[in-house]
């Protein structure tokens, strides 16, 4: 009987969730064997009119990762959900915006106006900027136009699961690809990982106290850790509490804080305004100077609470920027 | 293992590699789905059929520099290093150094050596992973062998399965070391001012002695896989040395006291296309010597010499373009710092004529030699008693202003540059990146390359089978990572060619990675 | 707004011309009693909040705040009781931390400071209610509209439409013969 | 959600409440647009929904229509959410399936705009139907009542009520901070309108309370902490130190004959510093206890300087000659030290009293500047016959031909010190008026004085006080009608001289006039105690603006609390008389058996439940918990809710980083669908926010 047509597709994301795919290479080995890959852009000779030709969920699943930011990853992501039955975001970026969602912060001319008229190693006395429509003796060497807002995966088409993670775990894929062939789906929409906060599998859980109230906030680089002891507890933030678990806790092994890749579980809807809730509820100091001594240790919000999520936080974006098609 | 199993085992690498390497080479072809994130070369014909001219575009932008702004410096390491997935330690050990600078603190001699350690182990993985399936391939599978072969299965129908298993297995061990300390290995974390989050506990030092030491072996294996495939091969030595992709330009690369090659740390030295030391500065000066030019129909900024000004794509003696890379770190250093390499670069430069040497497909066999350069030091610097230390973060005291840090991304010189506020929330963020630093050279090798193989063509049937590959060797050999280019792309360098008739009418277009 | 409001976001829905939506949070115990207060007293003040009656200043969620923003309310006033006076002990401080931190990421995502307010107004304050509500009625008056779900439609308008594009092509395609059959069911469930 | 939709049946009332929301909502158009949404299976608009009709009508419905949920649009729910449960558990429901939404107070009351009033009205509504979806049936959680009672203060509110509850079988601890009972009604001489003895009537009743065995009688004694919930309390009460041990004391006052100093000379508080005592004494004859204490800033026994703790240094230098007249006895006991004691009971009451206003606020009078002009307290002292001068109204400066001191030939009277007055405050006190003209009648009978009476209203709304102020005017007492300009010494004719003049503006006659007396009694108007912001959080209540402790309804509850368990009687909640007092002092007590007897009270169960399986073991949540219900199990590494201590502020579940706490009646989905609903009629609906809306895809 035929295998089932597994697609992996990118569009905004730096190549890591590729990389992780690829760290797999044992452990998707019963995978292999169970499946078709049949584009991994592309596994093989892949046209836009094959995908178009295939039926309606000819494609059993497309793992799909990378933020969507232009009008051509929009047009593949619809075509895919059309053509699959399944399709997973793959990763925090296709899930929660990711880190290239942060620019949902900034005006887009702000970043052509930086990187080739202000950034201090640019020399263009002219003031030349890429053009959208460029001729030169009639050579027309035209580039792409990009979306003012950046958006996760279920912003523009319907998903069927996640992955979670930046990049996420070869254990979550194996076992997101197990569910998968064995048939035995969580219900739509689901997280393909624990819906457990991070803390859950942290080696730290245990050593941190009951009573911790936050006097002070530190930045990672102000002191020295004790490896073996809560984050919070030493008064640096961890968004672990707010963090859906499945990375083993990576990050902590690493003797640093979690920074929220894995985004939130399935019980809250902004993970940035729960970790916000959590963290300033306490605060030890009552007055409110103290209070706002205490807070100005966390000196970037947004940044912090929204590190891989601000795309798929319940503003999405910073509400006063400018919408609409781009000349520039 | 059972044979059995260890069969399935090498079927399954086998096979994931097949579909990695493919993913690195195919896209799709089509003129709807135009596709963002990727190279893109557009070549104009004249009335007699030649190249009259050949733009590489690069069609994405993302804007980390300004979403940066505001954010705390120290996250920097961790923001940054998702510029590229394919080179995240590149980007996060650049801005580490820069947050050093920025913080005005000395990492402690653990936290210093840490960090080295980590990031020789990265290049020599991320060598390898070019050498047998992205770059290496077309030499030790040969150009005009069929693309189907043209992949690491063919290398391994070369080399021997054996072979293929250790290739897999050491880039795992190597990339388990940088999982060690980073946490994850695709976008660690160890980086911080003063030093690194995490110590090297003695217990696990044996493990990684022993890792380095085969690390040695497999690099030299390697060595010994090139010249055995490639130099006793006439036609490829011609090939590399053929013009179509030889260009006299100044070469970029990091190197220690001695002028010897250093990829972590130590002053940028600039030779000419004669091989006489141009300037050699450290990253606070780069401003002073490097420059970004804008074109308008790539999103790609041309780095040239800053005092030579900008002249257009041309070299020569004069030009203010150079390259970096593996040969331009050679052709820039004096020498390598560990006997085995050293060894293997002067082997290099007596095979090809001397310094300094301008095939840019001579790249392949300096990214070998520099592995052999990695997996030494990695010994070197697990056999220093420091490296133990628990020492290894140095608390920063300072307060913030500007920084600037560099490294040599295996892909070339990378360049990390911030300005904060007395808080440290960043205020300007710079970075000047590899492939960024080759662009211009990139763009010649595809001219020339385009107008070396496109002669005399009125229609699309007159263009030959193996004519985009070679273009795209061009471009390859400097495996380049317009993700790092753009701070926007996949690492991925898939490439879409069209040719355009005299009259601009689309002839055809082929797509390849 | 650092932009004048778009001229779309006048809600045309709105039979009247646009008037300030305003969601209240207000703890049980001080300031819902209070406006149970002004209401009994007959104290005259403007219709444009909607309140919510919580326990406590300290059950407010920063999800609530946000999710109200985000469904098109122009501003969100919390009540609690004043400090010392929480019926739990201490929920209005829990209150008045995060509000802090709130207003500094709220002020970093372009909604100004404005547009989220925190209030002691004890179960005696029945004016305090009403000078309260009135007082931010003219705040949001002045500001205009936020209209976060029209812009969120706005933003969301040119994703639609290449979207109906896609289908339009995909279907005037057709499917081709070699793909035309559709997935057996036994597809999912291979051995 | 769809599918919960079509296992919900609502039925949707909308009450008219005669005109009181009619008027300003049309709650037809209301009834009509709830009756559109989905769900939503029968809506109706009421006259009168809490009527019995009212109710019978959702019973009715629930039964007809198979009703599962219930939404009221009228009121308050602080009014009568609990009339509208009972009506949905009678019709056959679980109380919580119901949900109230007030278009009255939130809305008909407090708008002028017929139109966008209804608006409000329906946005509130809809809020409460989609939110209502979610509830789910919750256990009523009934918790057991301590049976014993807290009594706050002993004046004559506190006698009343803890005598009302120990003759009825409950145990009662009676908390004073004097060192007797007996409050200020101890300290009048007679009480209007009747002109009976205060003493004669409130004496047996004090020695009743100190003798009853019901009754647990700590005077010198102060409430410092409450802890726990009503039926449940947990009280700290600090018992200051008598130095003289309670139980030993007989109340011989042997000792206060033999103290080294032979005649009192420190001021007597209890008569309002017209009086000298010792420094071992007894308040006042009658006081209960019958036992002394000593006072340790004056009692040679003690140094001036304070031990670290705040207790006085014992030097021993005096002679002691206390001790030895003692003897046996034994109970003087210099060493004593304040100790904390802990008490648990079920219900408390707080009869703590008032203050008088300090005259010297209104600098016109001249009180504290000029010897004779008194307080009314201070003039029940003078008129007392236990008072400091047996009942003798001399004054303070000036004698008498025959040397001895001045017997007052005329008195002036101002009424309103400190009440009904901007400066001040704004209250009427409410029995100034009638122990003014009580005082006049005494003063008269005392010292045949001529009366002047200064006032702006004359308020007898009483039994049997209009007849009393006839009386007086039958007597002779004067009348003046305006308030007083000032009180001074500056006489402009002969006969003002050595007097003080009274200069008023009799708004009756249109003339300012002139009144020389003798003596000035400023009648100073009630109010709260100066610590009654402190007691108020001690005991979780709430103050008015005007600084009374806030009844929970002023008509309906006028005795309870926000508080469950607590209640108000006496002057702590506002001026009144004595029979008032009484009156309420024993409604409180009624309140509180029926509580008692009861035997335990329904808790809104609206506590907070962590979800095991989904718990992460963060433990950000259990410092932010003000009654430690939420604990961990070290062993499992999960936190969990202790439901018998929470209170339901839901502060844990606003917290939770993973969203896994939840709270009962206030869920994250109910609130979320109310936000929703409120906001519903956004023209743009953009589905779940963030999410693009699936149904703008084809």
């Amino acid at each position: 009987m035929p295998k089932p047509k597994v697609a992996f597709y990118w569009c905004a994301s730096c190549g890591g969730c590729e990389e992780t795919v690829v760290d797999l290479a044992e452990d998707i080995l019963g995978v292999v064997e169970k499946v078709d890959i049949v584009l991994w852009p592309v596994a093989m000779d892949f046209k836009y009119k094959d995908v178009a030709a295939l039926a309606d969920g000819a494609l059993f699943a497309t793992l799909l990762n990378g933020a969507i930011r232009t009008s051509e990853q929009e047009e593949l992501a619809v075509l895919l959900r059309r053509k699959s039955r399944y399709l997973i975001a793959y990763g925090a970026c296709a899930q929660l915006g990711g880190i290239p969602a942060l620019a949902n912060q900034f005006p887009r001319e702000q970043v052509l106006r930086f990187n080739y008229e202000e950034a201090p190693s640019v020399v263009n006395p002219t003031r030349t900027r890429p053009r959208v429509h460029f001729e030169e003796d009639g050579r027309t060497p035209h580039l792409p136009e990009f979306r003012h807002v950046v958006r996760a995966l279920d912003q523009v088409v319907d998903v069927d699961f996640y992955i979670p993670g930046c990049p996420p775990t070869p254990n979550l894929t194996r076992a997101a690809f197990e569910a998968l062939l064995g048939g035995n789906l969580p219900p739509k929409g689901s997280v393909l990982a624990p819906d457990v906060a991070l803390c859950e599998e942290c080696p730290r859980k245990a050593s941190k106290p009951t009573n911790v109230a936050f006097t002070e906030f530190k930045r990672p680089h102000q002191g020295l850790w004790d490896s073996s002891q809560c984050f919070l507890a030493q008064g640096v933030v961890c968004m672990g509490p707010a963090t859906r678990s499945g990375c083993q806790a990576a990050c902590t092994c690493g003797n640093m804080p979690c920074t929220g890749c894995f985004g939130p579980t399935s019980r809250v809807r902004d993970q940035g305004a729960k970790m916000l809730s959590s963290l300033a509820a306490n605060v030890a100091a009552r007055d409110e100077a103290g209070i706002r001594r205490i807070l100005d240790g966390l000196p970037d919000p947004v940044g912090t609470f929204y590190r891989y999520g601000l795309a798929k936080s319940l503003l999405r974006r910073k509400v006063n920027l400018p919408t609409g098609s781009n000349g520039h | 293992m059972e044979p059995a199993v260890q069969q399935t085992f090498n079927e399954g690498n086998l096979r994931a590699n097949a579909a990695y390497r493919a993913a690195r080479r195919q896209v799709i072809v089509d003129p709807i789905t135009r596709l963002e994130g990727h190279g893109k070369i557009d070549i104009y014909l004249d009335e007699r059929g030649d190249v009259e001219r050949a733009y590489l575009q690069v069609p994405e932008l993302r804007g980390f520099e300004v979403f940066c702004l505001g954010r705390p410096a120290e996250d920097m390491p961790q923001i940054t290093s998702r510029i590229c997935g394919v080179c995240p330690t590149a980007h996060h050990m650049a801005a580490t150094k820069c947050l050093d600078d920025l913080y005005q603190v000395e990492p402690t001699p653990a936290g210093r050596k840490i960090r080295e350690l980590v990031y020789n182990t990265f290049v020599l993985e991320d060598h390898a992973l070019h050498f047998y399936v992205l770059g290496g391939p077309d030499f030790i599978v040969g150009p005009e062998a069929p693309p189907a072969e043209r992949n690491i299965v063919g290398v391994i129908a070369r080399v021997g399965l054996e072979a293929g298993k250790r290739v897999i297995t050491t880039r795992k061990r190597l990339r388990e070391l940088i999982a060690y300390f980073g946490g994850k290995v695709v976008h660690p974390v160890l980086g911080l001012p003063g030093g690194v989050s995490k110590a090297l506990d003695p217990a696990d030092l044996p493990g990684f002695k022993e890792l380095a030491r085969d690390a040695v072996a497999f690099a030299e294996w390697t060595l010994q896989i090139f010249r055995d495939v490639i130099l006793k091969n006439p036609d490829y030595v011609e090939l590399i040395t053929a013009d179509t992709y030889t260009h006299r330009t100044c070469y970029m690369g990091q190197v220690d006291e001695q002028n010897r090659l250093n990829f972590y740390d130590g002053k940028l030295r600039v030779v000419d296309c004669n091989g006489n030391e141009v300037c050699k500065f450290t990253a606070r000066e780069y401003r002073d010597h490097v420059a970004e030019h804008v074109e308008p129909w790539s999103y790609m900024k041309f780095t040239f010499l800053k005092p030579r000004g900008w002249q257009g794509f041309v070299e020569g003696p004069d030009t203010s373009l150079y390259g970096v890379g593996p040969l331009a770190r050679l052709n820039a250093a004096d020498g390598l710092a560990t006997p085995r390499a050293q060894a293997a670069y002067e082997e290099f430069y007596r095979t090809l004529g001397g310094k300094p040497v301008h095939h840019t497909l001579a790249n392949h066999w300096a990214r070998v030699i520099e592995m052999v350069y990695a997996a030494e030091r990695m010994a070197q610097l697990l056999d220093d008693p420091e490296i133990t230390s628990p020492d290894v973060r140095r608390v920063p005291t300072a307060t913030p202003r500007e920084g600037m840090g560099v490294v040599e991304a295996p892909r070339g010189t990378l360049f990390h540059h911030y300005q904060t506020d007395e808080r440290g929330l960043i205020t300007m963020a710079n970075m000047v990146v590899a492939t960024g630093n080759n662009a211009a050279r990139i763009a010649m090798s595809v001219e020339r390359a385009a107008k070396a193989l496109i002669r005399g063509v009125q229609d699309a049937a007159q263009i030959p089978e193996g004519l985009l590959n070679k273009v795209e060797m061009a471009f390859r050999a400097y495996d380049p990572c317009l993700g790092c280019a753009t701070h926007t792309l996949p690492g991925h360098t898939p490439l879409r060619v069209r040719i355009f008739g005299a009259d601009r009418r689309l002839l055809t277009e082929q797509v390849q990675g | 707004m650092s932009q004048a409001p778009a001229p779309a976001a006048a809600p045309a829905a709105n039979p009247r011309d646009w008037s300030p939506r305003i969601v209240a949070f207000f703890c049980n115990w001080c300031t819902y009693t209070a406006a149970d207060l002004a209401g009994v007293s007959r104290l005259k003040y403007a219709p444009n909040v909607r309140v919510i009656r919580l326990m406590c200043s300290g059950r407010v969620d920063p999800q609530f705040i946000l999710d109200a923003l985000a469904r098109g309310a122009d501003a969100v006033l919390v009540g609690g009781c004043h400090p010392g006076d929480c019926h739990y002990v201490e929920g209005n401080y829990k209150m008045l931390r995060r509000h802090q931190l709130l207003q500094r990421m709220l002020t970093d995502l372009g909604i100004e400071p404005e547009r989220v307010r925190l209030e002691w107004i004890s179960a005696a304050e029945g004016e305090k209610v009403k000078r309260v509500i009135n007082e931010m009625t003219e705040q949001i008056k002045a500001l205009g509209p936020l209209g976060l779900p029209r812009k969120f439609a706005e933003w969301d308008r040119e994703v639609i439409a290449l979207a109906r594009e896609v289908h339009a092509r995909d279907a005037a395609a057709g499917p081709c013969p070699a793909h035309a059959a559709a997935p057996q069911p036994g597809e999912t469930v291979h051995a | 959600m769809k599918a919960k939709r079509d296992e919900v049946r609502i039925g949707f009332y909308v009450c008219h409440c005669g005109h009181n929301i009619a008027a300003m909502v049309d709650c037809a158009a209301v009834a009509r647009y709830i009756a559109t949404l989905p769900g939503v299976v029968l809506s109706r608009d009421y006259k009168y929904m809490c009527s019995d009709p009212g109710q019978e009508l959702i019973q009715q419905d629930i039964r007809e229509y198979g009703l599962n949920r219930v939404v009221v649009a009228s009121c308050s729910p602080l009014l009568h959410e609990h009339t509208f449960r009972g009506a949905v558990t009678a019709g056959g429901l679980n109380p919580y399936f119901f949900h109230m939404v007030n278009i009255r107070e939130h809305d008909s009351w407090v708008h002028t705009d017929r139109v966008l009033a209804t608006e409000k009205a329906k946005d509130l509504a809809r809020a409460a139907v989609e939110r209502v979806v979610h509830h789910k049936p919750l256990e009523i959680k009934k918790v057991p009542i301590h049976p014993d009672v807290l009594v706050v203060g002993g004046g004559i509110a506190g006698i009343h009520a803890a005598l009302t509850l120990a003759n009825a079988g409950k145990k009662v601890f009676l908390v004073e901070r004097e060192p007797s009972i007996g409050g200020h009604m101890a300290k009048f001489d007679k009480t209007f309108p009747t002109l009976d003895c205060a003493a004669c009537i409130l004496t047996p009743k004090m020695s009743e309370v100190g003798s009853h065995p019901n009754i647990t009688l700590w005077t010198w004694s102060e409430v410092v902490k409450v802890d726990g919930y009503v039926g449940n309390y947990t009280v700290q009460i600090k018992r200051k130190a008598r130095y003289v041990i309670e139980d030993l004391c007989t109340g011989c006052q042997d000792c206060i004959a033999h103290c080294v100093y032979k005649e009192p000379k420190f001021d007597d508080l209890f008569n309002e510093r017209l009086g000298k005592r010792k420094p071992v004494y007894i308040p006042f004859p009658q006081a209960t206890p019958q036992v002394v204490l000593i006072d340790p800033e004056v009692c040679l026994n003690f140094k001036r300087n304070k031990n670290p703790d705040g207790t006085p240094v014992v030097s021993d230098k005096c002679k002691k000659t206390c001790v030895e007249a003692c003897g046996e006895k034994r109970a003087i006991d210099f060493t004593q030290k304040d100790q904390v004691v802990e008490i648990k009971v079920g219900t408390i009451l707080v009869c703590t009293g008032f203050k008088t206003f300090d005259a010297r606020r209104v600098p016109a009078y001249g009180y504290g500047v000029y010897p004779n002009v008194y307080t009314a307290l201070e003039v029940e002292r003078l008129v007392n016959a236990s008072g400091p001068t047996g009942g003798q109204v001399v004054l303070r400066q000036g004698t008498n031909p025959d040397g001895s001191p001045k017997n007052p030939r005329s008195i002036g009277i101002i009424h309103c010190v400190g009440s009904r007055d901007k400066k001040t405050n704004l209250w009427c006190s409410r029995v100034c008026c009638m122990y003014s003209m009580k005082l006049a009648h005494l003063l008269k009978e005392h010292t045949g004085a001529e009366i002047y009476n200064f006032y702006i209203d004359i308020r007898t709304p009483g039994k049997g006080y209009e007849e009393f102020y006839n009386k007086l005017l039958e007597e002779g007492t004067h009348f003046i009608r305006g308030r007083v300009g000032e009180v001074t010494d500056w006489a402009m004719t002969p006969e003002e001289e050595g007097k003080l003049v009274i200069r008023v503006e009799d708004t009756l006659a249109g003339v300012v006039r002139r009144i020389p007396v003798d003596m000035v009694v400023l009648a100073t108007g009630l109010e709260p105690q100066a610590d009654a912001d402190a007691v108020r959080r001690l005991f979780n209540m709430s103050c008015g603006g005007d600084g009374w402790f806030l009844e929970r309804h002023p008509k309906l509850a006028p005795v309870n609390t926000f508080t469950d368990g607590v209640f108000l009687a006496g002057c702590c909640q506002g001026p009144k008389d004595i029979p008032d007092t009484v009156a309420q002092a024993g409604a409180a007590a009624a309140e509180a058996l029926a509580l008692i007897d009861k035997g335990y009270v329904e808790q809104e169960p609206n506590t907070a439940h962590i979800l095991d399986a989904e718990c992460s073991g963060c433990k950000s949540c259990i410092p932010l918990c003000p009654y430690t219900a939420i604990l961990f199990d070290e062993t499992r590494q999960k936190a969990y809710i202790n439901e018998a201590l929470c209170k339901g502020c839901g502060t844990c579940v606003g917290s939770c980083p993973s969203g896994s706490i939840v709270q009962n009646l206030f869920e994250d989905a109910e609130i979320f669908s109310e936000i929703a609903g409120v906001l519903a009629d956004e023209p743009v609906a953009a589905g779940r926010p963030g999410n693009l809306t699936q149904a703008a895809i084809p």
